[in-house]
């Protein structure tokens, strides 16, 4: 595998060119289920915020097949230091849809009770996915400390960090691949260059000839997979695991694909992405691709499409309403959680809203949307 | 007079400096073609050619970063910080060398930039697209820090920030980009940096504020003032090198004071306005010195609203110091 | 009880709690077989081996990153940054992650985690060697800020920081570090966070302080009393969560306050303490509140002594507030 | 040239293996002479710290050759952003040592009105020696910054900045390597490997097979030489030189080289560095280098040297009367140059200093010591 060829394994018509896919057709289903289920979110999501239901969403469709792949190569023991676009990594490892809607409604159920905005999830379980950042990059260095702690206890587990394309130029992706090929920690960077970072292009991100040749710089493999084939990306991450989890060490993956919608909900694409590109990658969509594969072993048809849709949109509407119908966080939340035990003037504070609020009434909410 | 936006004012004034000064350069995250996320660099690519005007890689490091060697070598660059959220990965460039640089170089080398950066909530963007950092950077000699509240101030603030001799943080409420209108002059004009404004006068009690806190205190003022308290608004404006003498006077006025911020109070800019007043007034104060700001909590998302002051709680502070 | 420096407490403390809890490591630039610049960290490789005492690469967002990672994943860090002065490129680890995981994560996910640093001028060390930046990090909920000023809170609140269930900026006062002697009990106790320690009973005049400044004001303290004015000296050892209450009371017991630090003044942590009286005991008070700090410039090299509060300003402002 | 092969040009017996030179004798000489400048400068300055007369210094021994060769590419009108080991390059484009002096001693006649430590020059004749900083690898976007301004206005200037190994774990590393790169800015990045970051080892700052390969991740060239040869240096600088001067964009060059000494006069190296390291380097001492290839030359013999060394004891020594005996800056220096104008209250505070110091006296120097 090489920092400057593209790893492909499903080709055109399907076929997997001799590759040894190596999983049961039941895992094969959970990958798809997991691509329908992952588009079938997004696409929720953004109709809830154009009609106002939710406040912002980051679109994932292009993407999926990359955190499906991903995801597939990870044990549930491993640590997850996700990006606001890895929908899917959560969905394949069975994190509820409802959960994750929660989150989306910030309501009171929501894991980050509220505080965040749509898309910084935060689940222990079923894996550790760990508490999303705005801040771009700053959750490399942190997986790469999590790794080290994986390697001084002889845990045989490993941490997986996934950003963009525009995150490799953050100081975190600096820190962060040095530190672990110095250390050797047991941690895989996945580098998912969707070629834009809001509107700057790849080639207003760097110059240098990928994004996996990077690795070079802090002494570890980098590998280029296409980013659109389910199958490249977990073959890529399965050798990167397994490295990692022999004591090898870090490596660089940088899946090749492409965002086939804005960077979020306040995002207009069409003022900077040429529409040939747009068209392009709509021949190249990852769930086509993946759904040709599954033809050829006889595993798809259009009805297999279709009960999958069907479960998934089943799914997804009783997550909405349970989510939709959920209040908001208690007030209270808003003094908590910002230490084990709540310091005195932390606690006066909120005693002085609560004394308010029952003087003068509640705060009424702005109409502030967010604009990005 | 056009009447314009505080957003359009920004445009405006980043328009003006362009055109007047072939050594302004603006640049930073999506600024280009794209016109920068809330739109305020709209135009600039178009106009200015993308020497001038363009887009940088993700590092808020190397913005500030090269925006000071820039500066250093003859230009005058205004570096856009898409949230004041992001600016922290800069945080060591801005108070370590573009503070410093005058300083340790015994005036050999200078500054002279421009960092401009929305902040401030209201917008549903949680704890990383709402904080308020003044203090941060208030607590830094060698910067200045100008916050505007009306478009008339937006656009003179910052043409007077770019022909500043010295580096200014130029913190913008995002909260008022396309609430507040008001006319604007045409062409270039400067408001003076370190001089407050009066708002409002009032003989009963005195705000100090600034930024999008401003609109909040001038409604509360409306509602004292129909319980007959009669509110002295100051939008402080330059929070660094502030307007001492200013804040002092107009302590002194009322003897009453409400200082308000959505920052988190602990260690927060008001702790110097009441430590000023503390120091140089306190004989004519016949309250305490009330603040009301942001819990110190990171900021939330679904109840932003309970989090931010608004008018109930200045109100309430009004009350509290004017009963007192 | 061994008498001990402030540094040998330092140390004591970490081979202390390195014994006591497997999963304490050290890391940072130069910790490792050199033992830290300082020597804070010297033996612990030796004794604990390099898996829990080790060098870093140059980078002190690495050095933060990586120790949040570890204290995500059970283990509890104990980060050096060489000086504070280094520590900015750091302050988005700090400030953006560190603070504020355990809210953003409701709860899931927190960072037990210390950062240790000296801090403070007296070393000839200029711009980049003698600073002191708690007033950036108390204005950071999430965080706490703690500085010793004797070999006995040394030791105790380093170990009651590494025992917290959240992130601990230890700033060292490193003027202090060879300078001042004192017993230290063996083996592992507390002193808890957040409570003030009174160095000094007078019932005159009330001065605030920390670090490296308790003897500087305790020596000026000396000097007052020789003209008659008794001085209540605070040690706020804690500053943020801040013993407020302790404050106040503090404030109340004589009427007169002066705060002393070594940073700028200029929105600095002393305004927050002048606020805190004067929001809740401004009634009582019979003077200004009077602060002695760094000047609002940055920190020189030749001219340090005269740029660093001294019994000289210290005793002065006392004179001052005493005299009103 | 490459990136993780040594170009060297000066041969063991002081041949140049048929390299073109291209240099005068007494260009040769002006490098010879700026070597042993250095030298004694350095010596003196060693020496003034242990008896207390200055309160700290960071020793040059070794590495000489890195800066004069660097130096000897660069015009008059070129920038450099230096670090504080970079004495050689003052001195080899004519910067007085009186002045280096000064800010040695701190004193009244310091360009940086003794603010700063010792080594944090600042020079604006007879080049741009940008004021040296602490903060490791702030320098580097700096660099590209000002490089960006010369290219906006067509110059045909660069701006060359220089840092040790330890500083490519840096922040500013990857922020000014990547920026340059997507600018093509008219750059030279020159990493001083001498091997140690105080006591940390390559070993520990990077697992990468050199820093010169670092450029990979940024899409330019990079090219490791031997730092102890004048010639390499100065060879691989004018290409780069070159480069940048024409509009080619950027390069990184790795110059290989060691710290004879500790890392500051607070620094002792036998508690890190093995006794055989230094043994072996002592061989390789750059000037002795460049003296082969001088002598080869008919350039050199022992009386050269002793004219040399006699010509740079005197200067240093009237240097060192003159800074010595120049007094303190004022105490009005604290508050000047913060901004251009004196905010009002920054001028109170220094009011009240002078107002303090006439009722009660001056305050009193601590005996506090640079640790470090
Ligand atoms: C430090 C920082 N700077 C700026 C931003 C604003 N921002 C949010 S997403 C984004 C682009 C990210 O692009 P990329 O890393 O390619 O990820 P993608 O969105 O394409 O998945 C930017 C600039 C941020 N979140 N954090
Ligand atoms: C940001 C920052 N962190 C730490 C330090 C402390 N420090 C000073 S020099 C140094 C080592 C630098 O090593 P290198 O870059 O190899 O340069 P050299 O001293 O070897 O020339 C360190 C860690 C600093 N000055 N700046
Ligand atoms: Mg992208
Ligand atoms: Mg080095």
């Amino acid at each position: 595998m090489a920092a400057t060829q593209l790893l492909t394994v499903i080709e055109p018509d399907g076929g997997v060119n001799g590759h040894d896919v190596g999983m049961t057709n039941d895992e094969l289903l959970h990958c798809y289920r997991t691509l329908l289920r992952t588009r079938a979110f997004d696409d929720t999501c953004m109709k809830l915020q154009r009609s106002g239901r939710i406040g912002f969403s980051i679109p994932n469709k292009g993407v999926e097949a990359t955190q499906v792949g991903a995801a597939s190569a990870l044990q549930k023991t491993d640590w997850l230091f996700p990006s606001y676009r890895d929908f899917g990594m959560a969905l394949y490892h069975g994190v509820p849809m409802a959960d994750m809607l929660h989150n989306m409604f910030g309501n009171a159920l929501d894991s980050a009770k509220g505080r965040q905005m749509p898309v910084h999830f935060s689940f222990v379980e079923p894996i550790k996915f760990v508490s999303i950042s705005s801040p771009i990059g700053t959750h490399l260095p942190q997986a790469v400390g999590a790794a080290y702690a994986m390697k001084l206890r002889g845990e045989k587990t490993v941490a997986v960090t996934s950003f963009g394309d525009g995150g490799t130029s953050s100081l975190g992706f600096h820190s962060g691949l040095n530190f672990a090929a110095v250390w050797k920690s047991p941690v895989v960077f996945l580098c998912q260059n969707n070629q834009w970072a809001i509107s700057c292009p790849s080639s207003g991100q760097t110059a240098s000839e990928s994004y996996a040749i990077k690795a070079k710089a802090y002494g570890m493999p980098g590998v280029l997979v296409d980013g659109n084939d389910v199958l490249a990306v977990r073959k890529a991450m399965l050798e990167a695991v397994d490295r990692a989890r022999k004591g090898l060490g870090p490596t660089l993956i940088e899946a090749f694909t492409f965002r086939m919608a804005g960077h979020s909900t306040s995002d207009d694409p069409t003022r900077y992405v040429p529409k040939e590109q747009f068209a392009e990658w709509e021949k190249k969509d990852p769930v086509l691709r993946f759904e040709k594969f599954l033809a050829k072993k006889k595993l798809w048809n259009e009805d297999v499409r279709a009960k999958y849709t069907d479960e998934a949109t089943a799914e997804i509407h009783l997550a909405v309403q349970l989510a939709e119908g959920t209040p908001r966080p208690g007030i209270e939340t808003i003094f908590s959680d910002v230490y084990r035990d709540v310091p005195a003037h932390i606690r006066k504070q909120g005693e002085a809203a609560f004394d308010l609020a029952a003087r003068k009434g509640d705060a009424s909410a702005g109409d502030g949307k967010f604009p990005l | 007079m056009a009447t314009l936006t505080l957003l359009q004012a920004v445009n405006d004034a980043l328009k003006t400096a362009m055109r007047d000064d072939p050594s302004v350069v603006v640049f930073g995250e999506d600024v280009g073609p794209k016109g920068g996320v809330f739109l305020a660099t709209e135009g600039l690519t178009k106009e200015f050619g993308a020497n001038r005007c363009f887009d940088t890689p993700l590092s808020e490091d190397g913005i500030i970063g090269t925006g000071i060697g820039m500066a250093l070598n003859g230009l005058k660059p205004v570096c856009e910080i898409q949230f004041q959220d992001f600016i922290f990965p800069a945080f060591d460039q801005i108070v370590s060398e573009a503070a410093k640089f005058r300083y340790r170089s015994g005036g050999q080398y200078t500054c002279p930039m421009v960092i401009r950066t929305p902040y401030g909530g209201g917008i549903r963007g949680g704890l990383y697209h709402s904080q308020s950092g003044e203090a941060y950077f208030c607590h830094t000699p060698g910067l200045k820090v100008v916050i505007p509240s009306t478009p008339h101030d937006a656009k003179g603030l910052l043409l007077a920030s770019i022909d500043d001799p010295d580096p200014v943080l130029f913190l913008e409420p995002k909260a008022l980009y396309r609430q507040v209108k008001g006319e604007v002059p045409e062409g270039k004009y400067k408001v003076d940096l370190s001089t407050l404004r009066t708002v409002r006068e009032g003989r009963n009690v005195t705000v100090f504020c600034y930024g999008a806190m401003v609109p909040v205190c001038e409604r509360a003022a409306v509602q004292a003032a129909e319980k007959g308290i009669e509110t002295l608004i100051v939008d402080l404006r330059t929070l660094l090198p502030l307007d001492e003498e200013g804040v002092i006077e107009a302590a002194k006025q009322t003897g009453r004071v409400v200082v308000v911020h959505e920052a988190p109070r602990f260690c927060g800019f008001g702790g110097e306005i009441s430590a000023i007043i503390a120091e140089n007034a306190i004989e004519y104060m016949e309250a305490p010195i009330a603040r009301v700001t942001g819990f110190d909590t990171p900021f939330p998302n679904t109840l932003e609203h309970h989090y931010m002051p608004d008018e109930r709680r200045v109100l309430d502070a009004i009350e509290h110091v004017h009963n007192y």
